[in-house]
């Protein structure tokens, strides 16, 4: 494999890695990565899930410790024996999984490890002033500095750590996939301090599954294959998907939706009329047919999740009906039995035991369907899990690995292959793609296709709007736990979604 | 009680043979010896008794097995025990009822057993049995204290109780002599606060008990060692205006007594100097042999120590017995 | 209908290294069983030279394992499905108190098992309707347990020590089938059981899947509550179990009996291998905790240490234990994975 | 440089809810209390008429509260950093034993005093040494500290009662500083050195980290290792200080003193609404748990209450003070929501 050279050897380089590698017990994580940034530019990470991006970042970030090659930080030999050290050489890191402590103050979070103190007590007037100071400039001055991280909303918590990160006077900022949790104005306002910090000559990696973003906020791409860097600085804006997706997976894989199929008319499976919980959501009817796809548009926090939940009957509505198939739905376990799936928004916290192997997750839901008098039959779930994993070709195929071994993106697909395996009629999905590669991502869409082919009806929550248009035969759009608006997803495009979701009052008037 | 070292009083040292035939060595016995584990000064004090005396003895072999935490672990030592083929054995067990199969085992397989303090309730589990009298322990108690407020005309008294261990059943014995006692004239029990043998518990319930009866007349404290405690407690509070009877009969106790500077002015005794009595006794079954003063010549079958009220007036007497 | 796929290599690598990590940590507590049998043998050659000595000595160390052993299974389910149970020896207290009775004895062996049997199960499903219902930390539930179930017991026994006069009962202790003790039996059917119920049956799955990762198994559609509560019964009906065998073994019954149970079980079932926090754990690896405790105590008997020596010795082998199967767990893991 | 766009909305209701968690928490404490002392006002009209009676019983609960409270104190730190420490009760032993030997006497009460937290403070440091390098769960660490420590205690003191023959010390329990007892004095001061040294310092909020998500803690660049060691030295001092009270409040100190106070100060600090799974906990919470606890004691105390009955009793008391708590709790944190 060839990498191109740098271009040009400017002393304006401050990372330099060479040949970096970095194995877990069984795992080559990192097998000879290169990496080049400037001051100043926005450096994009890409790779599929589980293709060492993390550990590359956590390497910079004296989490891990390289096993060999050779890392340069602003022209220095740099090894980083501890996350200070590295925070102390001015390289601020943004973790994919959110690093904060929930009993802690918004202020105390970002200056954990750092803390202003004097004597050994801690200053905190001046902590919540200088928060709120970042918290200002990441344009969130609304957030009081001396609430619990606790009460914050995942967006919330992923600007908790931008302002962690912006707390350390940082000339390397690493970002790994902060816009996964965050809804379209977020990322926009979190591409405005992007530049903010560019414009200051401060590096910024940026990691992301989102194509789209690293058109829009990257300079140079560095991609990642199975530990190895595959291609190196690469133009950002420039360089052909089909190409940076064929350096990712070393397939060329359209990232595109599959061809919309005709739908027939049918009685609708699930009625949802009238569904409401204080605070939440109000007044949501909604329809879902056998074989449809049915996506919901909205921002972050906006109740989708919370409606979803109450649907599935995880949460008692205070007012309205959920009926699938003629049968009210008063709990969770008979929405279950009579062939309600969901595949829950956070994928460690919600669905997964992740120290238990793959086709028990699967079968999680399943395997009193596969048991004899009690007892269970592995053989049989393992067979049938094996099935699954082949239809939603699953890596690694083994389903006796623990689910803890497999990347985001595979992970997911466990957590949808538990609802093709019972007979499940309705899948509700929240965020479905959340956190997975481009690769996978087409392999889900397909899926989830496959699904309502074979006439399931699904539901499906997306932060991103292209992923609900692409996918839905219908789309409702919500917002502050209202539905707005619903349309066929062929008669609506994203600007108008967008536009409904966000200036949404301007729409007030506009029919449900 | 204390941590002084000095010359165990509660040791028969009459080994002098011209002047006690049975003194004179003979055939070489072994006792095998278990106790519970010492998680308080009496029970440290049957151990360290039973040890001294076997060692005043040149044709004695002492043969210890610790006892473990609980009746489960004894009996396991028992078992341990009987295999090794002592000539005798003497146990106190942490409860007669839940080691008495031990006792039968032991006799059964030939081996005459010395049930100490702690009583079997099967006849075939033992060849003696020598224990205190806990019943008659809270009777004297009781008695002293019905005595002494009588004396000083106190029609309605009222007064307190705090027992060791409340579980023990031997506990429910002393409260039961206490109460028969008291309830003879016409007197009772007003509040009872059980501790567990040790100081910082005894400390503990006097400090309620204290609190409950904002004046008391008359005190009965089952055990000298968790005595301290409760004396302390008393000190603690500023107290006076009642006196204690104490229990068991500790050196620390004795001298509080003979020195009167406190308000225990008696102890009614349980003395672990049962434990020497009981190995001078193996020995001679041991060895065949019955009490010299006896006509009997074999040693009888049970021994039962009475329970000896020391006061002020006894206490010189005493002062060496205690433990 | 069943198709046959080849499997690949990987595949075959893997599977046995995922079991593998249970297998190695029981591995390393059978190093300290043999560590301390050769401890045995070393300080006292005389005794281990007789075949006889050993042979009896091998099933007294099984036979005191017992009851705690039966305990420490169903203390094992309590913890990987996410709880905790303080409540044990209480618990056998008030069975054991209750089924020695001079009313129950009148019913004779039958009534006697049967009460001991169903105090245990009723406590446990007191235990959990407070926890699955009530919202109760297990920790306090089941220490409030604790101290109600002794005190209730200390009410009924009259504070006695309860002989049981019912022959049935007392011999238990000292029958043996096929030159084993009953007792014996007894433990390895209930480990038997708790291994099926665990590794083979939709209760087991459940348990690991509420444990592990509550929100996930609700999800699934598994009655969490229900199952939490089903948890602290099956750990009641061990101590109904126990009660009986402890009953026999004593002879009688008494409010202070089984006394810190709970700590030497859930002490067992984690040097077993099963994880406090719930979602991982093995009835293998808590019989031989159970074990290595036993055999630990009879190690001490045989060299008749005193108890204070005992003491530090015993903390100081938890610890080496402990370090031990970690330290062989990661190297056998390491090679394994080469 | 800082640009005022219309930020969109991430962070909307009540930033005093989070404070109110613990706040009402501790008045559910607080309304527990009060109902405890209601029951004792009924069922004793006459004790509680007497003001000076009603005095000295508050102080007499506080006096006994001091010693567990102290020890609750560096439990409630321990629990939050995400441990546990079974060995408080055996570590106040050994201290409080080899403060009283004969040779430490002779060195007088400073001598005792250092001796018993000096003491204190390394047996925490082996077990947080154990926990945090030798990666033992601190569950079966501090276990096994608990036998040997109570083991090694015994041997020191011979199994013997150790008397304190120092004025100094002794009179530390009778002792009143305007009118209240030394003892309270204490407590009062350890409370409020933890709450400050919880709330108001890096050691504090590191605490909370550790315990709370130790990997971000770990990403933050602390110490998580040394953390956790300093914690557990934290709870062998805490110890140290409450050996002394118990020393001189007995005038005596021996190998089972402050026998289960691990039950105890787990159980008051859970109950005062610290996490068992760590993150989360407050001191004052700590206190007003153990000030149930010993106002329990003394309203048995002063009703003459069978200990069998103040058992069972005492078991519905805490369970029915977690449900008061938990109802006030959700109640008035659904009344703030709107
Ligand atoms: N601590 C660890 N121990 C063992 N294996 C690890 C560890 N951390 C990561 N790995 C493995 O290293 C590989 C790279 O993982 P990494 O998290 O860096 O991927 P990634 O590119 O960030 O993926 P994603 O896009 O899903 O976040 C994976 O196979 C993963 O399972
Ligand atoms: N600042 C805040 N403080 C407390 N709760 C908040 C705050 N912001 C939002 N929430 C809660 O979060 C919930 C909605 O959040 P959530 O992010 O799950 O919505 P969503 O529409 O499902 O978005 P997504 O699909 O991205 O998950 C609401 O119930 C709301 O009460
Ligand atoms: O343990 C008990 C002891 O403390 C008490 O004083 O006398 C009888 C003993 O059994
Ligand atoms: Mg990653
Ligand atoms: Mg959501």
């Amino acid at each position: 494999m060839t990498i191109p050279a740098p271009r040009e050897s400017s002393e304006d380089v401050v990372l330099r890695l060479t040949d970096v590698v970095k194995t877990f017990p069984g795992v080559r994580a990192l097998d000879g990565v290169q990496l080049e940034v400037r001051a100043g530019e926005v450096h994009c990470l890409l790779g599929q899930n589980g293709a060492g991006k993390s550990t590359l970042i956590k390497t910079l970030a004296g989490v891990h410790h390289a096993d060999g090659g050779e890392i340069t930080w602003l022209g220095e030999p740099f090894a980083p024996a501890t996350p200070q050290a590295a925070m102390r050489a001015g390289i601020a890191t943004i973790y994919q999984e959110l690093d904060l402590v929930d009993d802690l103050s918004i202020a105390e979070n970002a200056f954990l490890g750092h803390e202003q103190t004097r004597f050994g007590f801690t200053k905190r007037r001046s902590t919540a002033s200088r928060t709120k100071e970042i918290l200002t400039r990441l344009g969130h001055g609304e957030i009081p500095p001396r609430q619990a991280v606790r009460s914050l909303p995942a967006a919330g918590k992923q600007i908790v750590s931008m302002a962690r990160a912006l707390s350390h006077d940082a000339k390397l900022i690493v970002m790994d996939e902060p816009s996964a949790v965050l809804a379209h104005d977020e990322v926009e306002n979190l591409f405005r301090i992007i530049r903010e910090l560019t414009a200051e000559n401060i590096a910024v990696i940026y990691i992301s599954h989102r194509l789209e973003e690293i058109r829009e906020i990257g300079d140079r791409v560095t991609v990642l294959k199975d530990g190895r860097t595959t291609a190196a600085n690469l133009p950002a804006r420039t360089t052909p998907t089909r190409d940076l997706v064929s350096k990712m997976t070393g397939r060329t894989i359209e990232y595109v939706f599959p061809p919309r199929r005709t739908l027939e008319e049918k009685p609708p499976l699930l009625v949802v009329d009238g569904l409401t919980r204080e605070h939440e959501f109000a007044d949501v009817s909604l329809t879902v047919a056998p074989g449809e796809i049915v996506g919901i548009a909205g921002l972050v926090g906006s109740g989708r999740s919370e409606l979803l939940e109450t649907i599935f009957g995880a949460r008692r509505p205070d007012s309205g009906t959920i009926t699938l198939d003629g049968k009210r739905i008063r709990s969770l376990g008979t929405a279950v039995r009579k062939g309600m799936g969901m595949a829950p928004e956070e994928r460690k916290s919600q669905a997964l035991l992740l120290d238990e192997p793959i086709y028990k997750n699967m079968t999680l839901s399943s395997f009193s369907g596969f048991a004899r008098a009690g007892f269970t039959d592995a053989a049989g779930e393992r067979k049938a899990a094996e099935r699954t994993a082949d239809q939603l070709e699953l890596r690694p195929r083994d389903v006796m690995r623990p689910v803890r071994t497999l990347s985001g993106g595979n992970q997911q697909k466990v957590v949808v292959g538990r609802w093709l395996l019972g007979d499940t009629r309705l899948l509700l999905l929240d965020e479905p793609t959340r956190g997975v590669d481009v690769g996978a991502r087409a392999e889900l869409y397909q899926v989830i296709q496959g699904l309502a082919e074979n006439g399931v009806g699904v539901l499906l929550v997306s932060s991103e709007v292209p992923e609900v248009l692409g996918l839905s035969d219908r789309v409702l759009v919500m917002r502050e736990g209202r539905m707005i608006r619903e349309a066929p997803a062929d008669q609506i495009d994203e600007d108008t979604v967008l536009d409904l979701v966000m200036a949404g009052s301007l729409m007030e008037g506009e029919p449900a | 009680t204390s941590n002084t070292p000095e010359n165990n009083a509660q040791v028969n040292t009459n080994t002098d043979a011209s002047a006690n035939p049975n003194a004179a060595p003979g055939q070489k016995v072994v006792i095998g010896f278990s106790a519970p584990a010492a998680d308080h000064g009496w029970i440290a004090a049957i151990t360290n008794n039973a040890k001294a005396q076997a060692a005043a003895y040149p044709d004695v072999e002492f043969k210890p097995v610790e006892a473990g935490a609980d009746a489960a672990a004894q009996r396991a030592a028992i078992s341990t025990l009987i295999s090794q083929k002592p000539t005798v054995i003497v146990m106190l067990p942490h409860d007669g009822k839940e080691l008495n199969s031990a006792g039968i085992e032991a006799m059964a397989a030939g081996i005459p057993v010395i049930n100490l303090d702690r009583a079997f309730p099967s006849m075939a589990a033992y060849r003696l049995q020598i224990k205190g009298d806990n019943f008659g322990m809270g009777l004297a108690a009781g008695n002293y204290i019905a005595q002494q407020l009588k004396a000083k005309g106190v029609s309605a008294p009222i007064i307190g109780e705090i027992p060791g261990i409340d579980s023990l059943e031997l506990t429910q014995e002393r409260s039961e002599g206490f109460k028969n006692a008291l309830a003879a004239h016409g007197f009772k029990v007003a509040n009872r606060r059980p501790a567990e043998f040790t100081a910082d518990s005894g400390q503990a319930a006097a400090t309620a008990l204290l609190q409950a009866l904002p004046k008391m007349d008359a005190l009965w404290n089952h055990d000298d060692d968790q005595g301290i405690g409760v004396l302390a407690a008393i000190k603690q509070a500023n107290r006076s205006e009642f006196f204690m009877v104490g229990g068991a009969g500790s050196k620390q106790a004795i001298d509080a007594i003979s020195a009167d500077n406190s308000v225990l002015k008696a102890t009614v005794t349980y003395s672990p100097s049962m434990a020497s009595s009981a190995i001078t006794l193996a020995r001679l079954i041991g060895q065949g042999k019955g009490m010299s003063d006896l006509v009997e010549l074999q040693v009888p079958k049970e021994i039962t120590l009475a329970s000896e009220t020391i006061t002020k007036d006894n206490a010189s007497q005493y002062a060496k017995l205690g433990f | 209908m069943i198709t046959e796929t080849a499997p690949p290599e990987v595949q075959k690598r893997s599977q046995r290294r995922h079991i593998d990590d249970n297998v190695i940590r029981n591995l390393g507590l059978v190093g300290v069983l043999i560590l301390l049998i050769v401890v045995g043998i070393i300080t006292k050659p005389d005794l281990y030279s007789d075949p006889t000595w050993v042979k009896n000595n091998f099933l007294t160390i099984l036979q005191q394992a017992s009851a705690i052993g039966v305990v420490t299974v169903g203390m094992t389910f309590v913890i990987i499905g996410g709880g905790i149970d303080l409540s044990v020896g209480a618990i056998i207290a008030l069975a054991g108190v209750w089924a020695t009775t001079l009313a129950t004895q009148s019913y004779g062996a039958a009534g006697m098992i049967f009460t001991a049997l169903v105090v245990g199960i009723c406590v446990g499903l007191v235990n959990g309707v407070l926890i699955s219902y009530g919202k109760l930390v297990p920790f306090i539930a089941t220490l409030a347990m604790l101290v109600a179930a002794r005190g209730l017991a200390a009410q009924i026994s009259g504070k006695q020590t309860q002989v049981s006069a019912n022959t049935t009962i007392n011999d238990i202790a000292s029958t043996k089938l096929l030159g084993i003790p009953l007792l014996v039996w007894i433990l390895a059917l209930v480990v038997a059981a708790g291994w099926v119920l665990l590794n083979r049956t939709t209760f087991g799955r459940r348990t690991v899947a509420v444990g592990g990762n509550p929100e996930a198994a609700r999800l699934a559609g598994i009655n969490i509550k229900r199952h939490t509560l089903l948890l602290y019964a099956l750990s009641g009906l061990c101590c109904g179990i126990a009660a009986i065998m402890l009953t026999s073994q004593a002879t009688s019954a008494q409010a202070a009996m089984a006394n810190l149970y709970e700590l030497d079980a859930i002490a067992a079932a984690i040097i077993g291998g099963t994880l406090l926090s719930g979602g991982r754990g093995t009835i293998i690896g808590a019989l031989f905790g159970v074990l290595v405790f036993s055999t630990i105590t009879n190690l001490f008997a045989i060299n008749n240490l005193s108890t204070e020596v005992q003491n530090m010795v015993k903390g100081g082998i938890i610890v080496l234990a402990v370090l031990i199967q970690q330290f062989r767990f990661r190297s056998v893991t390491q090679l394994l994975k080469r």
